[in-house]
């Protein structure tokens, strides 16, 4: 990236606005897995691979995967975050590799909650 | 020169330099503040904390060593928290060691147990725990028996910052913190350079002079000034005497220029060739070929007689005279004027150039 | 020392040169060493080998041995040609600028590299360092001066000082260490074959006929004969007689088979002294004489500083002070000597010797003052040349460089260099005797370039012969990298492996200074 | 110069003490660049041994006692070789309000270690840690760079089993 | 659309746990990729420092953060405004501003999240504070603990100098100001301030005295500003929303919020960020959900090893700076660690209390020989070899070293004891003057004790004890024999009639 000046970080807030916005046209959806200290301790990483494999085994190219920090709820980690397309996003808590696999299949590809597992719906508030 | 500052200690009012520290001002107005890991011509590193004193408005009692005086400062050196926190600082560093005074070289020149007489103690509330460290015998000059240690770091300072020889230094940390050359050898086996400074720094019984044990007690020892005898650099010294022989050699940092107290290992442990017993006590002659012992009046009237002979067959100049380097301005005169007033002659030269 | 070792602490740079000042000077080292660490001095070392101030050096310059005369004028042409020098200075107290400029051009950082081995680059940051220094102070010692060079080399120092205009400043000056407790006050009392005390020449009427009047006897004009030359007068039956006092000339002179062979050749020796030296064994007297323990009287330090020397016990036996001695020796022959004491000698020294006119014993009772102190309330002087030189103006001297005078060659491949340890002085005579120094230092090492030892074939702490034209010594070699390859290093304290067998007798022409730093020699397996 | 070497090629291969003086010389006259100059040759070296310590303080140009403290005095460096495992558990408040403790006493009683210490089969070097930030696993134990959470003292010999 | 079965799940703010916090330092948890410089840039990051550096004197700078009344989230709750302008009022051309990320308190973890999950933030308040005080350059002094933090750190520190975010001429304003990190090598008392500067220059961490303090003499002795990973988190926000934004919440002297990691007995153990002036009570029940298997709430220890424990009693006390040093804790760095009924409380201040001798870096007395005679002590009482004056002498040795010590380390190290024993001395007292643990967690006092209305005799006790101290008839109560057993609790373990018990 070049060097940027003021007025550059209101252009590059607006085109990741808009890049990283869900659409039809894709991205459709977007999977978070939670990977601070205590989320790759539980098991985050592993969880990350099975949604790797998942995609790959799908052929699916509209889900978008990314990483974050940690949620701040470290007795409920691994914790997910799946966003689709128009609807709220939703925390799944205490994940391993075999429900990360029936989120994907039921929920981003199918659209079926899988509640069992959901801790909580939306986005948190902050300031 | 900056300006004067007032301060109060000890409900005085006293005049200070900003720059000094509070117990730089106290002890320039005669205020009595104990230290121990204070060492002049160091870094005041604030470690031992005997020296805390009362600040008005401080959090907490501040240590006067490293505490630069400020303008309207009140200080108290004598509170019952300042004695009370003292108090604590020497029963745990009495408890923290071996400290016996019976078999200790210190003894009678001990700041740790000055401090303990000063303070009154009885004895520490704590059990005495020595940590049972091995005394480093290993060498013929310098003993260190570190369980007498206090961990003032002087020594530490001394090598590094006075002779610069950076060979002590602390190790581990904690309660279990030591000082010593590096991978804890012990001063033989490593660099160290016997110049003695920490054994002169020490405040306690933990470094001490090898050959002065048992050879007097602090109060027995006469301590006579002089220049020492080695390299041009001349050194003042005090050389420890005891019943005639000189027992160590000591810096004075009192003395001032040229070196300021400090010495090297020839000053320091070097001396023995004084009371060696091959020094020559009786003149010698030489009587059929060997050199026999005789009076001064048998040596003096054969030299006469020889170099009178010579000068006068072979004239002045066939003789010749080596003055010393070694010896005094006075007796190096004397030694010119006899060959040039006596002799005769201007040969007189001395190694200056070997 | 035109200054004081106090004013080492804190000045801006220190340029060592030919001085192992830890190990020769430890307290002055100290000091070298605390400007640095304490007080951001720059240390600029030039020395051939890796001795232990180079560890705190900004930079070293590694020069082959005997060329120093090389380098210095390096350093000037480089100060000279980027016009670093100190133009005002030069101007107003100095002479002799213009040949100085003319024959320093010629040692081009290049040029001085292929003598010295001194890479340019270096070179010309030590010029730039020194020149640019607010106070900058020259050490040197025997490293300079024992080379037939050696006065050459002592002035080179002078001229690059005078150059960048760092003689007579606080801090600043040309230092020479002195060895010997009291060399500096031998040379003051006018133990020289030349000069009666401070200077005063043999040779100057006025000057002689003051102390004849003083002595109460004619004197002599002619100067005497140097130490070197003694020895040569000895074997050529010219010296017939002779009086050494407290001297080891059969350990400290070079080439120790002729000293040998000419102290054998005197009709009579009288060697007074503390120990039954070498020396001492060839007497036909011996003088038992007390230590400096065991006396009154004054030494003078290297930086002109004349302190008090104390009795603290008593002398062995019937031993007496070397005053007293020859005192008792003058009033044999006649001439009548009565001094209370060495007070009371000194009295006579400040009635005759300007610059200690006021250093009278109880001035010095406290702490020692440097001379010149012509009177009784001057204060001593801390540092030289303040105002002016002694002659007035500086001279410089146009100099150029000269091989050593024996150089490896096929036979003899390697470079001997000579200096003491820390551990001992001089000839041994004392600190043999003492239990902690020989503990620490119990043996004469020959020190070796790993190189140069691999391709011998030797190791640390084996034994090996090295042999010089002169003569050859057996002692234990140490593998180091602190010789720099082609040269190996030996002190002299050792009778056991007296380096002086090996050393080349070869004399600086003016200070018939012998050669003691460089020789040819070879080593081998013993 | 083998005569230089000659100390250190005793504990270390040529290539290592290749990486050693990379280090030593990224390092030369930074200052400050003792730590992590300390820092990177325990990484690639495993440990600091006298011999190591001694070259890097010739080559950083710093006394060799002050390398010595310095090595000392953090708990990261260690001057002993280290087992193939680091096994470390975690005593930071959480941990051991958690039983940690328990879970260091059925490692030394399992392993015959105590903490610092090295198994006789160099297969774990045992140590404890003032909390590595993972709470909310307490008591956690980690091996290597996998943290255990939770972890109870029964499991301590099932965990560690997975690793040889 | 409506989800069929959404309504089921309950949405973040129904949840106490993040309906309770306000997120300020955290406000990017969980959202962007903290690998991704330009979703900090979409969070509007980097704004803060644009308008710091366009828009701003370093006065104007320093007057808005000294107004917001941010205190530095380290721990001794410093005024940051305050500490920035006498740094910048320091003569110098070269000075420093340093983070402090060696957040060495056992049970906290606050710093760690935030390097992890948000380290642009971290940056961008450096730079704002070099701006402020007149700095080029900068060091992160992060423990080596901390892997994952490092590793995202330098992606951050890469990304932002690729970006013209730190290097020279920062976003083309003409200000250079660059960083890097230092990692921590395994040393508490690192986190010192003078320890922390003393390491970086490559020495042993060793407190210094302070005069002079850091603002004039620090790295190097050179001016330096010190602050930890929270504070320098918040500044970027104050100076893009404002002092009274930022002044909004809190309390009159503890202004903003306050990450706390939550940890112990307690549900839901986490990373938490309320306003200054919560109630502990809401933080333990509401945020963490309470103690686990209906355990009561024995103490909340707040500030590490330097704070002190908090117990029932107080559990509607607002945290804030001044309230929590009234209770006799500190406000630390933020580990808040709840302890249930089950925790000896003289066991908790030998831990503390050994985590702190261990720690001692040994320069001063005080602390290096002090701190090891009160582990001492603790140990003995915990060993059942407590002595009458016992805690006394406790007390006055907590007083003096926390009077006389050199730095913080030693002065905040007898906070654990002070605090224990102001709330819990009858706890003390027991195992003094009783010999009895009430937690029964010391396992010198326990003693196992059989129920003989519940023993039915079957011996299985007997059987396991490996001393012979459970022994007894066939059929008849057994007994245990209280000098020979020593206390490995087997026998209640097997007991099938939960007749054996231990007090």
């Amino acid at each position: 990236m070049a060097k940027l000046t003021k007025e550059d970080l209101k252009k590059i807030k607006d085109k990741v606005l808009a890049k990283s916005a869900l659409k039809e046209e894709g991205p459709r959806a977007r999977v978070t897995v939670h990977m601070g200290t205590c989320g790759i301790a539980s098991g985050a990483k592993e969880v990350m691979s099975a949604l790797m494999a998942e995609i790959a085994d799908a052929g699916i190219r509209d889900v978008a995967v990314t990483t974050s920090g940690c949620m701040g709820m470290c007795s409920r980690e691994p914790l997910v975050t799946v966003e689709c397309l128009g609807r709220e996003p939703i925390k799944y808590e205490r994940m391993d590799a075999a429900k990360m696999k029936r989120v994907f299949q039921e929920h981003v590809l199918k659209g079926e909650i899988q509640t069992p597992f959901a801790l909580a719906r939306g986005e948190e508030s902050s300031e | 020169m900056e300006e004067k500052i007032r301060i109060t200690i000890d409900g005085r009012e006293v005049t200070a330099n900003p720059e000094q520290t509070i117990l730089e001002a106290a002890r320039e107005n005669g205020i009595f503040i104990p230290t121990l890991c204070q060492y002049a011509d160091t870094t005041n590193v604030g470690a031992c904390r005997v020296c805390v004193v009362e600040v008005e408005k401080a959090r907490t009692l501040v240590a006067s060593c490293c505490m630069p005086v400020s303008a309207g400062m009140v200080v108290r050196t004598d509170t019952k928290a300042v004695r009370d926190a003292q108090r604590m600082i020497v029963e745990l560093l009495w408890a923290s060691g071996d400290h016996n005074c019976l078999v200790c070289e210190k003894n009678g020149n001990c700041e740790l147990q000055d401090l303990v007489y000063w303070l009154g103690i009885e004895k520490p509330r704590f059990p005495i725990e020595s940590p049972g460290y091995e005394i480093e015998k290993t060498n013929s000059m310098i003993v260190r028996d570190l369980n007498k240690c206090v961990l003032c770091g002087r020594c530490v300072r001394a090598c590094n910052e006075i002779q610069v020889n950076e060979v002590l230094d602390f190790s581990l940390r904690g309660s279990r913190a030591k000082v010593g050359p590096a991978f804890d050898s012990d001063y033989i086996a490593s660099e160290c350079y016997f110049c003695g400074e920490c054994v002169d720094a020490c405040p306690v019984g933990a470094i001490t002079f090898a050959q002065a044990r048992f050879g007097g007690r602090p109060w027995e020892l006469e301590k006579v000034r002089t220049t020492c005898t080695y390299c041009g650099v001349g050194c003042q010294l005090d050389l420890n005497i005891n019943k005639g022989k000189i027992v160590k050699v000591t810096g004075n940092r009192d003395y001032g220029p040229p070196n300021q107290g400090s010495l090297c290992i020839k000053g320091r442990f070097a001396m023995d060739f004084v009371q060696h017993p091959d020094r020559l006590q009786r003149p010698l002659i030489r009587k059929n070929g060997e050199l026999t012992e005789a009076t001064w009046e048998e040596a003096y009237d054969l030299i006469a007689r020889n170099l009178s002979a010579i000068k006068e067959e072979h004239g002045p100049d066939s003789i010749a005279g080596f003055a010393s380097a070694r010896c005094t301005n006075e007796e190096n005169y004397l030694f010119q004027k006899f060959m040039r007033a006596v002799i005769g002659t201007n040969n007189v030269d001395h190694c200056a150039r070997l | 020392m035109t200054n004081s070792i106090e004013e080492i602490e804190h000045t801006d740079l220190i340029l060592a040169i030919g001085t192992n000042t830890t190990e020769n000077h430890p307290v002055i080292g100290a000091k070298v060493k605390k400007a640095v660490r304490s007080h951001g001095a720059k240390l600029i070392v030039i020395d051939p080998r890796d001795i232990a101030l180079t560890g705190y050096a900004d930079i070293w310059l590694r020069q082959r041995p005997g060329t120093d005369v090389a380098v210095l004028n390096g350093l000037m042409q480089i100060i000279i040609s980027e016009d670093l020098y100190d133009r005002d200075y030069v101007a107003a107290r100095t002479e002799g600028f213009a040949e100085l400029k003319k024959t320093v051009a010629r040692y081009t950082p290049e040029y001085v590299e292929k003598i010295s081995g001194v890479k340019a680059e270096d070179l010309g940051r030590a010029a730039r360092m020194y020149a640019t220094a607010g106070k900058a102070a020259i050490l040197y010692c025997m490293g300079m001066t024992q080379h037939v060079s050696g006065t050459d080399n002592v002035k080179s120092i002078a001229n690059l000082a005078m150059l960048c205009g760092k003689v007579g400043i606080e801090g600043g000056g040309v230092n020479p260490l002195r060895g010997q407790n009291n060399v500096q006050g031998a040379c003051d009392m006018g133990a020289l074959p030349d000069v009666f005390t401070a200077y005063q020449k043999v040779a100057v009427a006025e000057q002689r006929e003051k102390f004849s009047r003083a002595w109460g006897v004619p004197l002599p004009a002619k100067p005497g004969l140097t130490v070197v030359e003694m020895m040569h007068g000895a074997t050529e039956g010219t010296i017939r007689g002779m009086y050494i006092m407290g001297e080891n000339p059969m350990l400290s002179d070079p080439d120790l088979s002729h000293v040998e062979s000419a102290l054998r050749k005197l009709d009579f020796l009288v060697v007074q002294d503390i120990f039954l030296t070498e020396t001492a064994k060839l007497a036909h007297v011996v003088l038992p004489s007390a230590c400096f323990a065991e006396k009154e009287g004054t030494f003078t330090n290297t930086e002109r500083r004349v302190q008090r020397v104390r009795k603290a016990v008593s002398a062995p036996g019937e031993a007496r002070a070397d005053w007293e001695i020859i005192t008792g020796l003058a009033n044999r022959f006649g001439y009548p000597m009565q001094y209370a004491g060495p007070a009371q000698i000194m009295e006579e020294i400040n009635s005759l010797t300007p610059s200690y006119g006021g250093i009278t014993c109880s001035r010095i009772e406290k702490e020692g003052i440097q001379w010149p102190c012509p009177s009784p309330d001057h204060p001593g002087t801390k540092f030289l040349h303040g105002d002016k030189f002694t002659r007035g103006l500086g001279l410089f001297h146009a100099i150029d460089y000269r091989e050593p005078a024996e150089l490896p060659d096929d036979e003899y491949p390697l470079l001997l260099t000579t200096g003491r340890v820390l551990y001992h002085y001089h000839t041994g005579t004392m600190t043999r005797l003492a239990k902690g120094t020989s503990e620490r230092c119990p043996e004469s090492l020959v020190e070796i370039n790993p190189q140069d030892a691999d391709r011998i074939g030797i190791e640390s702490g084996k034994m090996v012969v090295v042999s010089s034209r002169r003569g050859r010594v057996t002692a234990k070699a140490a593998v180091t990298s602190r010789s720099p390859e082609g040269v190996v290093f030996m002190n002299f304290h050792f009778r056991e492996a007296a380096v002086n067998l090996l050393t080349n007798p070869a004399l600086d022409p003016i200070a018939k200074i012998p050669e003691y730093k460089v020789c040819a020699v070879r080593v081998e397996a013993a | 110069m083998k005569a230089d070497n000659a100390e250190i090629l005793k504990e270390f291969t040529p290539e290592a003490i290749e990486i050693l003086d990379k280090v030593i010389d990224k390092f030369k006259g930074k200052p400050g660049g003792l730590i992590p100059a300390l820092e990177e040759v325990q990484v690639a070296l495993g440990c600091l041994p006298v011999s190591v310590q001694k070259r890097i303080a010739a080559g950083l140009h710093i006394p060799v006692s002050r390398v010595y403290g310095v090595v000392t005095f953090y708990s990261f460096f260690t001057m002993m070789p280290r087992g193939k495992h680091t096994v470390r558990a975690c005593m930071g408040t959480a941990c051991y309000v958690k039983g940690g403790k328990a879970v260091v006493e059925a490692i030394e009683k399992e392993f015959h270690v105590k903490e610092g210490q090295t198994t006789a089969d160099r297969l774990f070097t045992f140590e404890t840690v003032r909390c590595i930030g993972a709470c909310g696993l307490a008591p956690a134990v980690i091996v290597n760079e996998d943290v255990h959470g939770g972890v109870k003292p029964s499991e301590v010999k099932g965990i560690l089993s997975k690793y040889n | 659309m409506e989800e069929p079965m959404i309504g089921s799940i309950p949405t973040m703010q129904e949840i106490p746990f993040f309906a309770h916090q306000k997120l300020r330092v955290l406000r990017n948890r969980g959202i962007i990729d903290p690998g991704k410089i330009e979703e900090y840039i979409a969070r509007d990051g980097y704004l803060g420092l644009a308008k710091a550096l366009t828009e701003m004197t370093p006065a104007e700078i320093i007057k808005e953060v000294t107004a917001s009344g941010l205190r530095g989230r380290g721990g001794a709750g410093f005024p940051t405004g305050l500490k920035w302008q006498f740094c910048s009022q320091s003569k110098g051309d070269v000075k420093y501003v340093l983070c402090n990320a060696d957040e060495g308190d056992p049970g906290a973890f606050m710093d760690r999240s935030v390097l992890e999950a948000d380290p642009h933030a971290v940056l961008e308040g450096m730079v704002i504070a070099a701006r402020a005080i007149g700095a080029h350059y900068g060091y992160i002094y992060c423990r080596a603990e901390y892997p994952l933090a490092i590793h995202q750190l330098n992606i951050a520190i890469a990304q932002a100098r690729e970006c013209g975010l730190l290097g020279k001429d920062i976003l083309g304003t003409g200000f250079d100001f660059d960083l890097e990190i230092y990692q921590g090598a395994g040393a508490f008392v690192c986190g010192e301030e003078t320890a922390l500067m003393t390491s970086i220059e490559g020495k042993r961490g060793m407190p210094r005295p302070r005069p002079p303090f850091p603002a004039v003499a620090g790295l190097w002795g050179k001016p330096s500003v010190l602050n930890n990973v929270e504070t320098f988190a918040s500044v970027a926000q104050i100076v893009l929303k404002g002092a009274a934004w930022y002044a909004s919440v809190g309390t009159e002297k503890s202004k903003g919020t306050k990450v706390f990691a939550l940890t112990g007995d307690v549900n839901n153990v986490g990373l938490v960020e309320v306003p200054m002036g919560t109630t502990l009570r809401t933080i333990v029940y509401e945020i963490g959900g309470g103690i686990p298997g209906g355990k009561k709430f024995k103490a909340a220890q707040l500030g590490g090893p330097s704070g002190g424990c908090i117990p029932a009693e107080h559990l509607d006390a607002s945290v804030d700076y001044e309230k929590v040093a009234e209770l006799g804790a500190i406000m630390g760095s933020g580990g808040l660690i709840v302890m249930n009924e089950d925790k000896c409380i003289v066991d908790i201040a030998r831990f503390f209390i050994d985590f702190c001798q261990d720690e001692s870096c040994g320069k001063c007395t005080p602390c290096r020989e002090g701190t090891k005679r009160m582990l001492q002590i603790l140990t003995g009482i915990t060993e059942g070899k407590g002595r009458e004056g016992d805690i006394e002498l406790l007390q006055e040795m907590a007083v003096i070293i926390k009077n006389s010590s050199l730095c913080g380390l030693g002065q905040t190290a007898p906070n654990p004891i002070l605090s224990t024993i102001r709330y819990f001395r009858d706890e003390y007292e027991a195992h003094i003057r009783e010999g009895r643990c009430p937690a029964g967690v010391c396992t010198a006092l326990k003693r196992y004790t059989v129920d003989a209305e519940k023993c039915t005799g079957c011996g299985v006790c007997a059987k396991v004890c490996p001393t012979k101290a459970a022994k007894g008839e066939k059929k008849q109560p057994h007994e245990i024999d209280q000098a020979t057993c020593i206390k490995c609790g087997v026998c209640m373990e097997k007991c099938k009639f939960e007749a054996i018990f231990v007090n």
